[in-house]
């Protein structure tokens, strides 16, 4: 155990926030050095040159200084000011993300880390993200990185990097958004760093980051999946599928005695509801429906829609219906009530007449 | 040398409100009550609230001052009242900050 | 008037101070500072409240449209003629008049007991209709158009609030049911340490009545205990002052709707439909 | 009147006692008045009540002493050498709650508060004795609660208690654990009612704002803050308590609430609870540093306003807690600028101290020596502290232990040592035996040298991002770690030894006397231990509280500060001229 004795020092930078933070981190270490070092060398030269010589010293009456309080106080108070100025910046700066960055997901929940790709792709505990390489003449990153979604099925978490020095707690009920510019090819530690219960420190995975090329390697080795299925693994996909296993399509189809309001080509419009309102049919007011269908009700609808809370849909299948109603054109009709669920990766493609499709 | 021996403390010498005074107290309360209830039974939409927590606002000035005798308290004692309202504006400002702009922008 | 003669002479100042008057003001501050931190408890829970009603308004005043206020509207009044007479017993103590001193302590006492009484019967009617948070489900058959029944889950609480407020001609679209759950999370907790406060406090003005049994006020600065105890009685007013609008009529109420209420609650409801 | 010996001491000679041995002998005391247990459990007596903290807070140090060093121990391997999982978690969360409400938050309030506040200011005792003594019981019912919850199975929800996990996953004792917390914060509510009331009431003649010890300050502005907060805690407590017990929803987003509430409502408590574990340790600081290099402070006013400083801006910045959390953006940037804020009195604090030791006779017996340590490691725990109340640095280090270290520093650092330094500066007061200096030194050399070993590979730790709370953790960091438990049992060997010299001091100690450290308090001037009610006439006060270096000694000194028996003499100083005071230097 000890014979190569590993003692961390500096942890890689690996993203492009990773190098601002350590230069700030470095900024304050030197000021706050300087200032605990006036107050060291003061308290070792006072306690030498001022020992306790005769037991009669005589010590002057020395009251004080406003100037030197003064001074004491204002230049603490500017550099503090100056930490505050510089944190602000680099803190506002990694929270504004390009909007064309691709979009990962992430659900904790008790005790791992589930991941989910732009295209549908899934992994537990382990995330392979590109690295960013294109940077412009200047030699500044122009890759737009990666949007980072989290959210959490059942307690806090905290998805933490310590190697792209960012972390950001994962709260039930609500999803919150960052950014990451990996730059750095390599394989890091994910953290869970908000105390989440007994296995909290197992709560741990893998964060690799690879060259591009191997990244779209990598896909092709995971995404080819068994049978003959026309799986294309994007989140509307998934999110169909879904759609036919919880049986949307028996009130939401194209039929005249459709039960529910047509989904295809709403998404974007504004629908009025039954108090009159108009409402913009956007993803919160698709995710809202589904947890929570009579909070908003399309207007000359009743409202016999059950809810799904999250242990019927959970986030990441909340996503995918988002993503799938979101797909849906005009021209595409909803597949009809008796239109079953495709049969799972791997089961005969030809579902047998007799065979009922798989139920939840 | 009693003067000097004699101890240290804020003096807040009291006496009690003559029984006129209490009633008509009372009455006052009585009346800002009658308000508060007859607000409560109309609506005013979305005033309803403000002018209720307005009523309210009263009686607890009134009661606090003539009920509770900050009338005749020294500095020290409305600086408790003070001190007690002030904290809980820190609570409410700063809480009350977050319901209200965590929609815009949050981490 | 044996107890002025009596109050004439001082009364025993405690071993550590100085003189009475130091005494009397040090209890007065001792009180005050106790309060300061009552403050903060109700503010504490009135911030959560807050938070919350700024969020979910429709479900709040829906909740609060469900509360039976023909009981608070009495309440309110009693609670205030107790301020009074618990006033009027700090001034019969100042004027050493023995008997006042009993009297209005009595008068408190009951006035406040009677608030208790008639908050207990409230609890009651709430309980009686099914008002009472749970995370309970229930299933229910509910028919279809094609006139086939499937059974449906459904949160007990839900089910119970939509009732009454249904009853009460409130129209229940689009309020979301656990909401309502909160506030009434919220009125129980609220109302529920506003009556312990009122609970200790009976007990102080009955401790303080013992006392002037046991001609402990003889000595009329001695007013001063009464005094303190009276002004914790007042603040508990005070927070009955901000319960009843937020709670009861932060939503639509009128006062034939109390009247009935009331009436119901002393069982002599006619017909209350 | 007291007769002040001349300067001519060590700790090993202390000057023999005032009074004629076999007057001394039978002289009556706070001590020796009465005997019994029941002396001691229905005492109304500041003193004796202070004793209780002493013996109380003391044993639950050990409790929490003891649920860390499993803790270290478990750390020694990365997969966890001694300990399960939760077994673990449950170790850390005992430690941090009993140490935070048990020892921390209670002791310099409870043990000296109750026995120097009454008699710094000249009063007979505190405001509301019985109050006091209540205060003691219903604090013994609260910790009752924890050791109850200890027995039956622990809690593991870390002493932070976040919803949803403590009010729907945990299935430990999280509500014996909150009834604890609410009723010694009933009990810290007490206390500081009783102080402050005593402050503002009973202070001798002369004992004028600006003459007030700035230990009072500092216990002024600690239970402004427990009258403030700590009423809140008690009601987030039922809150989450109603919300466990019946299953509705007040923080669980499933139910509609919002658990950052919590975390609103628990750090405007917790925020500012820190700063009353470490405000009264700033207050010994005060009388310690003085004391030993003989000066008077340097910049009393701006010390004395410093504490009260902290006490009210420390409420507007408990959101630096919640950088993460999820709050409103507009809020962090808020809380980010108002703990740069707060950050300010505390520097200034520590300059005026080290101001203090310039021109002084400084000697180095126990107290001064922690004193030492507090100014040293209290600073590194201040700055790093700017890491994590700052937006941008504290996303990599939160929760981290760089944290645990930041805290470390400042609550062990800083506070223990100051606990530490105030029990030797005044414990020849309270017992009139003098523990031995050699011992005593040792331990504070011991002490401080294993806490910096402990603490600095945690500040590494953390910079390389390892998460705090964890009982594995990945392999590279075993070294820092191994390191760290080594320091800690250095440590640990420094806080037992006072154990045995203290006690030891009872018997085999030599008389202190009336004022071992030749010190200027109102306290010094009564022999030790002192009478029962503190003073026989009430002290007339002249001048300020740090007089050490009136020309002409102590003689004077005497005169200047605290005047007994014989007013005359106290009139006659009372017009005499100060010698000249360098101000603005």
């Amino acid at each position: 155990m000890f014979a190569a004795i590993e003692i961390p020092t500096v942890p890689p930078q690996a993203s492009e926030f990773a190098a601002t933070y350590d230069l700030f981190f470095w900024y304050i270490t030197a000021v706050i050095l300087a200032g605990a070092g006036v107050v060291f060398a003061m308290l070792i030269a006072f306690s030498y040159l001022y020992a306790r010589r005769t037991p009669t010293d005589r010590t002057p009456r020395i009251l004080g200084s406003t100037k030197l309080e003064m001074l004491w106080t204002g230049i603490p108070f500017v550099f503090f000011m100056s930490f505050f100025v510089f944190g602000f910046k680099i803190y506002n700066d990694q929270l504004d993300i390009p909007d064309d960055a691709p979009e990962y997901f992430v659900a904790g929940k008790q005790w791992m880390w589930k991941m989910q790709h732009p295209d549908g792709q899934r992994e537990i505990n382990e995330l392979h993200l590109p690295v960013c390489d294109q940077r412009d003449a200047s030699g500044k990153l122009t890759d737009p990185g990666i949007k980072m979604s989290g959210t959490s099925e059942d307690v806090i978490h905290d998805f933490g990097i310590p190697a792209f020095r960012h972390k950001f707690d994962v709260v039930p009920g609500r999803t919150i958004t960052v950014g990451y510019k990996p730059t750095l090819i390599g394989t890091y530690h994910i953290f869970c760093d908000q105390y989440c219960g007994q296995g909290h420190s197992q709560m741990v995975g893998k964060i690799h980051v690879l060259s591009k090329a191997d990244y779209a390697a990598w896909k092709e080795g995971t995404f080819r999946l068994p049978g003959k299925n026309p799986v294309d693994g994007s989140p509307a996909w998934e999110g169909r599928k879904l759609f036919l296993k919880l049986q949307c399509n028996s009130c939401h189809n194209n039929e005249a005695s459709a039960r529910a309001p047509q989904l295809s080509g709403m998404y974007g419009t504004n629908r009025p509801l039954e108090d009159g309102k108009l409402q913009k049919f956007d993803d919160e007011y698709i995710k809202r429906s589904i947890r929570n269908p009579i909070a908003q009700v399309a207007a000359g609808w009743k409202s016999i829609m059950p809810a799904y809370p999250v242990d019927k849909v959970d986030e990441i299948e909340l996503r995918n219906l988002t993503a799938y109603i979101k797909s849906l054109k005009n021209t595409d009709k909803l597949p009809d009530r008796t239109e079953l669920a495709p049969a799972p990766v791997g089961a005969p493609v030809q579902p047998s007449p007799g065979a009922a499709a798989p139920k939840p | 040398m009693s003067e000097v021996r004699d101890t240290i403390h804020e003096k807040d010498e009291h006496t009690v409100a003559s029984f006129g005074s209490t009633m008509t107290t009372f009455a006052v309360l009585a009346v800002l009550a009658v308000l508060q209830l007859s607000v409560g039974f109309t609506d005013f939409g979305p005033m309803k609230i403000l002018a209720s927590l307005t009523i309210t606002g009263v009686q607890v000035f009134v009661l606090s001052v003539f009920f509770m005798d900050l009338r005749q308290a020294d500095k020290l004692t409305w600086l408790c009242a003070g001190a007690s309202v002030f904290w809980v504006l820190i609570m409410f400002t700063f809480t009350l900050t977050d319901f209200i702009t965590r929609h815009m922008a949050a981490y | 008037m044996a107890a002025n003669t009596m109050a004439d002479e001082p009364a025993p100042v405690a071993h550590h101070f100085n003189n009475m008057l130091q005494q009397q003001s040090t209890v007065r501050l001792g009180m005050w500072l106790f309060l300061v931190t009552e403050v903060l408890f109700f503010g504490g829970a009135f911030c959560a409240y807050t938070g919350y009603r700024i969020w979910f308004p429709k479900e709040f005043e829906a909740g609060s449209a469900a509360l039976n206020v023909g009981i608070a509207s009495v309440n309110t009044f009693l609670l205030l003629t107790s301020s009074l007479t618990c006033t009027l017993a700090i001034r019969s103590a100042y004027k050493g008049n023995q008997f006042g001193i009993k009297l209005w302590l009595l008068a408190t006492i009951v006035l406040g007991t009677v608030f208790l009484s008639l908050k207990g019967r409230e609890y009651h009617l709430d309980y009686e209709e099914g008002l009472i948070p749970t995370s309970k489900r229930i299933v229910i058959q509910e028919e279809q158009p094609d006139g086939t029944f499937i059974s449906k889950e459904r949160s007990l609480f839900a089910e119970n609030v939509t009732k009454v407020l249904h009853k009460e001609g409130y129209d229940t679209t689009g309020v979301y049911m656990p909401r309502v759950q909160l506030f009434f999370v919220f009125y129980y907790v609220m109302t529920g340490l506003h009556v312990l406060h009122m609970i200790i406090g009976i007990g102080l003005l009955s401790w303080q009545l013992i006392l002037a049994q046991m001609d402990f006020f003889r000595h009329s600065e001695r007013y001063v205990y009464i005094e303190v105890m009276s002004l914790y009685w007042h603040f508990v007013d005070m927070v009955w002052m901000f319960l009843l609008p937020l709670l009861y009529f932060a939503g639509p109420h009128t006062l034939h709707q109390a009247i009935e209420q009331f009436k119901l609650a002393l069982g002599i409801a006619s017909g209350h439909h | 009147m007291t007769k002040v010996p001349e300067l001519h001491y060590t700790p090993q000679m202390v000057p023999m006692p005032e009074l004629p041995p076999e007057q001394e002998a039978n002289r009556l005391h706070y001590l020796n008045h009465s005997y019994g247990i029941f002396s001691w459990l229905l005492t109304v007596d500041h003193k004796r009540i202070g004793l209780l903290y002493l013996v109380s807070a003391s044993v639950f140090f050990l409790f929490g002493g003891l649920a860390v060093a499993l803790v270290r121990l478990n750390l020694i391997t990365p997969t966890g050498a001694i300990l399960e999982l939760d077994q673990y978690n449950k170790a850390f969360t005992a430690h941090g709650t009993i140490m935070l409400f048990l020892f921390l938050i209670p002791v310099i309030p409870g043990v000296l508060g109750n026995f120097l506040v009454p008699m710094m200011i000249g009063a007979k005792d505190m405001a509301f004795p019985k109050l006091n003594l209540l205060s003691w019981y219903v604090w013994m019912a609260g910790a009752m609660f924890f050791v109850w919850q200890l027995t039956v199975g622990g809690l593991d929800t870390g002493w932070t208690l976040y919803p949803p996990y403590s009010s729907k996953y945990s299935h430990t004792n999280v509500l014996y654990a909150g009834l604890g917390i609410f009723i010694t914060g009933f009990s810290s509510i007490l206390t500081a009612v009783n102080i402050i009331a005593t402050i503002h009431k009973m202070r001798c003649p002369g004992m004028t704002w600006s003459r007030l010890p700035l230990f009072i300050w500092a216990m002024y502005a600690t239970s402004l803050i427990q009258l403030l907060g700590t009423p809140v805690i008690a009601v987030t407590i039922i809150l989450l308590a109603t919300e466990k017990i019946f299953g509705v929803g007040i923080f669980d987003p499933a139910l509609e609430g919002d658990p950052i509430l919590f975390q609103h409502m628990f750090w405007f408590y917790s925020h500012p609870a820190v700063y009353i574990m470490i405000l009264p340790g700033m207050g010994v600081i005060n009388e310690t540093i003085t004391c030993f290099s003989r000066k008077n402070i340097f910049g009393y006013k701006a010390v004395a306003w410093s504490s009260v400083g902290i006490a009210v801006v420390g409420f507007l910045v408990w959101g630096h807690h919640m950088f993460l959390a999820g709050q409103g953006y507009y809020l962090g940037l808020l809380f980010s600028i108002l703990t740069m804020l707060v950050a300010v009195p505390s520097a200034i604090k520590v300059f005026n101290w080290s101001a203090t030791l310039f021109k002084g006779s400084i000697s180095f017996e126990a107290p001064m020596m922690y004193t030492m340590g507090f100014l040293v490691l209290f600073t590194i725990g201040g700055v790093t502290g700017l890491y994590l109340g700052v937006l941008g640095s504290d996303i990599h280090l939160h929760d981290t232990y760089f944290v645990i270290a930041h805290f470390h520093f400042t609550m062990v650092g800083g506070m223990l040592m100051a606990w530490l330094a105030g029990l030797h500066f005044w414990w020849p007061k309270m017992t009139g035996k003098m523990y031995s200096d050699f011992w005593s030194r040792l331990a504070a050399v011991v002490a401080i040298v294993g806490f910096i070993m402990t603490f600095i590979p945690q500040f590494i730790l953390g910079y390389n991002g390892m998460p705090r709370r964890y009982p594995n953790y990945a392999p590279e960091f075993q070294f820092l770690n191994i390191l760290s438990t080594a320091g800690a049992s250095i440590q640990g060997i420094g806080y037992l030894m006072p154990l045995f010299y203290l006690p030891a001091s009872l018997f085999l100690g030599r008389k202190a006397g009336g004022n071992p450290w030749m010190a200027t308090g109102l306290e010094w001037q009564v022999p030790s231990p002192p009478p029962m009610h503190n003073f026989d006439s009430t002290p007339v006060v002249y001048f300020g509280p740090y007089e050490y270096s009136m020309p002409n000694g102590l003689g004077q000194l005497e005169k200047a500060g605290m005047i007994f028996s014989d007013e005359e003499s106290t009139i006659a100083h009372a017009g005499q001229s100060l010698p000249e005071v360098i101000r603005g230097s």
